[in-house]
């Protein structure tokens, strides 16, 4: 079949919402776009543990603990089921780590920054997982079969870490003067960096229209943080916290709230790699890794060996 | 028993959980393999449970403790507690006791070393935590059976992990071998203090010292490790006497109980 | 200057002595030659003598403020102390305050790393503090000025020795120049932070910065190694921001201080 | 001359009181036993540094953490002296290391009992360094020169420190209910080692006689405990903390104080390498050692350089 018919019935499964799986034909681009993202996501949770694994050993009770080591076991569950999903495209987990201790693969930048109190754990639940949320709950309708369905497990459980990180918002605003300054410290250093998170505007964004065509994003940016915006311009009054945004109003007109400049600069230095703690998340995973590397090597002699074994057993 | 060697011996008992699942928890997002990294995370996460389960327990004791039997005990209780007029909750005694105060096997509070310490370790002690948690099940004191009888099927799971680990590294490669017979050497002299009694233990725990050697021995034969013949064991913990090493665990673990005290998390 | 400023100048001073004194202890016992591990330490005892010299003096600042300069400078006062009823001591400013209250440059703070990150963070940091404190030597504020000319002479030398060994290690073997490329790499992002001035600043630090770079570049130069092109520099530490570094650093710092309050050691 | 003749010069000079030096003849066991005992004392010092290092990050008060780290660092400059000293006998310093790490040559075995809290380093200020003056003093007037001339400065930064810790106990003691008890407590765990530290009982210690012959060393073991024992008993009352022996009494018709039995088996336990810490300190030492290898040999290397450099410019 010549290749333009391949695209027709492609593009027709895409606009009839059936999902493309893994044995069906797709265009190179496709492939290409959804190994990019469904890595730089799975790449994002991986990075994701260590801002929040940073206060583990810290936690201020049994219970919170409990909570913050489950929902970074969490984040490196999503990191499997999306290398999975990416791994359907033809591209090892080996592959996709390499490419991410390498600098080529990118994560989420709101990683880069450092956590500096326990107010960060709820902040990060809060703002930084509903970002999250807001652009992944489309994504569990995206084109790709693998994809879509590794993205409602994800969003099922992001949803409860939302929800927790608030609670213990909740908890902490009712709390001590230093809590509730330690609480609205983190929202201040937090705000932002989560409003970049929805990436540039869409008039500057590449990738968009093709996306947008194959279903594998249906919202813009901008509409997403704007989203964003109304969302938590309401939730963070049950906190009696404030967002700090001078320029934050209701608009009676376009019935949503107006918010100020994002500071592009930051977001781009953050991104080519100039933020609080690219260097230092990237190290701690190269780290990881290469201190990992005799356990793995153990781990597949030993296999190895069992299996010879086994088949001289047979034999 | 009495209530007051129950109440310390739910100490130690959650002491020995918490310490391991701290330690185990340095892992997390630190694994050599994302696998691996969920399952030492898993096993924290265990053990975490329980030490809440017997905290839990020892403060529901203390607080229906009459005079003599709080005085029994009053060393172990947390001193800034005492300044807060509220019953003792599981916080106070995870989170406020001094270094001498925690009753912990040493063996639970070694740093965690390289995965090879880390999976030895935790081999040495569930091995250990499975024979007693099926003593306890046994146990007169209903609550304490029932907490047993609730963890040791993660315990079981703790055991068979970390003995396929042990057996990985010991018939894995050279290195393997070689770095699981280094942290042997480590390990293997905070073993003992496991199977020598302290007044507050339920059960008897030399009893259980030759089905602990056996299952080793079952497991070292499979990795191609041989038992250590040292003789010379480390002991303390049950004392309240420690390693250096717990002070700085507890410096980290504690800071913010400390610099916050009494306020709701 | 207005009086709190000097306030908070002096735990600026005071916080960047302490921290880097703080993480050059950490080779006492551990240097990689006898007589490093005494010269390394006694930077770390210089350090702590001039941090000592601006706590005191903050503190007497404090202790004669009246209610209005008390409540300018309230924030960065230890909170636990204002429950103690006496005047503020030195160890109250040193031990005592939350993390966001320190106002020390990022790269005091950092890890000690390998010998080739101590040495070289030294140096970056002493050609800076040695121009620092010789504007402070002028200053009209005497207690400052007088300061800073007793430390002075200290500075100079941790300059030449931390030179000495950048030469060294630069100028060395393939592994040591490898290694100080690669902590210059890290480093040289936490340098920009100097020359950016706070208000409580009493120096044009912006000023320095031009010195500061002709001795870096004449010791590279020497030590074979490149001036790096980055521009982009870490900030915050002025401004209470840290790294994820500090509360480890502190937390252990504290832990005595913390847990039992107000009591004389 | 026939070496009978030298070695009645050399113990000529010994029992005169002239002090031997690097250049002169002397019997080979007496150099040996000189190198085994300044390497000892060198290495004890150097391992000496840990147990304390241990509390320099923790020390709660500038004040406190200063006096700290000098003591340490003197530790070191002990080392130096002593080393020098051993290496005046034909020894060099990287042969003593290399003993030390492979476990060939000893160190005080008072140093492989753990720092527990802070009054430990009070108490190891009094008990430790005290018992360590007792054994040291008459070392001052020891045979050799070099070696007798390193512990005068030794004895004199000792006693120092002895004032310092005992003070800082003082203090301890004057302070609230868990600083005594802390007190207490470091007593009652270095009580028993320090007075481990004088050696076994004489009857049972080798090498006595030699080195007493030779003014190596001027006092038996248990003379000097005994003197330990004594001062010790009365310096506590001060703290008005108690020693932990029921068998300590005065015994008028000696004119000391009877005291209880040591525990010799744990003695020879950590001794031969079964004490809570020896690994720990072991493995420190060694780390510091192989860490530094590459720092060591990179100051070599630049000085060859240099030295290459300067030959040319001279040329």
């Amino acid at each position: 079949m010549p290749v333009q018919n391949m695209e027709k019935i492609f593009q027709d499964k895409i606009d009839a919402e059936v999902r493309i799986e893994p044995k069906d034909w797709m265009p190179e681009k496709y492939r290409q776009t959804l190994i990019r993202q469904i890595s730089q996501h799975a790449h994002s949770e991986i990075v994701g543990m260590l801002p929040e694994g940073n206060w583990i050993s810290r936690a201020p009770s049994l219970k919170r603990k409990q909570i913050l080591i489950a929902k970074v076991q969490d984040e490196a569950g999503h990191g499997l089921y999306l290398y999975s999903a990416a791994e359907t495209l033809g591209i090892s987990r080996d592959e996709m780590i390499e490419q991410l201790h390498s600098g080529k693969a990118k994560y989420s930048s709101i990683f880069n920054y450092p956590t500096l109190t326990w107010a960060d754990m709820g902040v990060i639940g809060w703002l930084v997982d509903g970002a999250a949320i807001m652009n992944q709950v489309p994504l569990c309708r995206t084109s790709y079969g693998p994809y879509s369905r590794a993205m409602i497990r994800v969003c099922k459980e992001e949803s409860f870490h939302q929800r927790q990180g608030f609670e213990s918002l909740v908890v902490l605003s009712k709390g001590s003067e230093e809590q509730r300054a330690m609480v609205q410290d983190a929202i201040d250093r937090w705000w932002w960096p989560s409003l970049m998170m929805f990436g540039p505007h869409d008039s500057e964004s590449t990738n968009t229209e093709a996306s947008m065509k194959w279903k594998i994003k249906r919202f813009g940016n901008d509409e997403l943080r704007q989203r964003f915006v109304d969302m938590c311009t309401e939730q963070v009054k049950l906190l009696n916290m404030t967002l700090p945004d001078p320029d934050l109003k209701w608009n009676e007109e376009r019935q949503h709230y107006d918010f100020g400049k994002i500071n592009w600069e930051e977001f781009w230095n953050v991104v080519s790699g100039n933020g609080p703690c690219n260097k230092q998340r990237l190290d701690a995973r190269r780290k990881a890794w290469e201190e990992g590397g005799w356990v793995r090597e153990a781990a597949k002699a030993h296999a190895e060996k069992r299996a010879v074994r086994s088949k001289r057993e047979a034999a | 028993m009495s209530t007051p060697q129950l109440f310390l011996y739910n100490l130690h008992l959650a002491d020995n959980a918490l310490m391991l699942a701290q330690r185990n928890s340095e892992w997390t997002g630190h694994g050599p393999v994302l696998e691996q990294d969920i399952a030492i995370t898993n096993i924290s996460l265990d053990l975490l449970g329980q030490a809440r389960n017997f905290y839990q327990y020892a403060a529901s004791l203390y607080n229906g403790f009459d005079n003599d039997e709080k005085k029994a005990v009053d060393q172990y209780v947390p001193r800034l507690w005492k300044t807060y007029n509220r019953e003792l909750e599981e916080d106070d005694l995870a989170f406020l006791r001094d270094e001498h105060q925690y009753l912990n096997l040493l063996i639970a509070e070694l740093p965690k070393g390289d995965w090879a310490f880390s999976v030895l370790r935790q081999f040495f002690f569930s091995v250990f935590q499975f024979h007693q948690y099926q003593q306890l099940q046994q146990n007169n004191d209903a609550q304490l059976a029932a907490i047993a009888e609730k963890s040791i099927k993660e315990v079981a799971y703790h055991l068979r992990w970390s003995g396929e680990w042990v057996i990985r590294l010991g018939d894995g490669t050279d290195e393997s071998n070689r770095r699981i017979k280094n942290v042997l050497a480590d390990l293997w002299p905070f073993t003992g203090e496991m199977f020598v009694g302290a007044t507050f233990e339920a059960i008897n725990v030399s009893l259980l010292k030759e089905a602990w050697l056996q299952k080793v021995q079952a497991v070292f034969i499979e990795a191609t490790l041989e038992m250590p013949a040292a003789k010379w064991f480390q002991s303390g913990g049950k004392e309240g006497r420690h390693t250096e090493h717990l002070g700085y665990l507890l410096a980290e673990m504690q800071c913010l109980q400390r610099t916050y005290p009494n306020v709701t998390w």
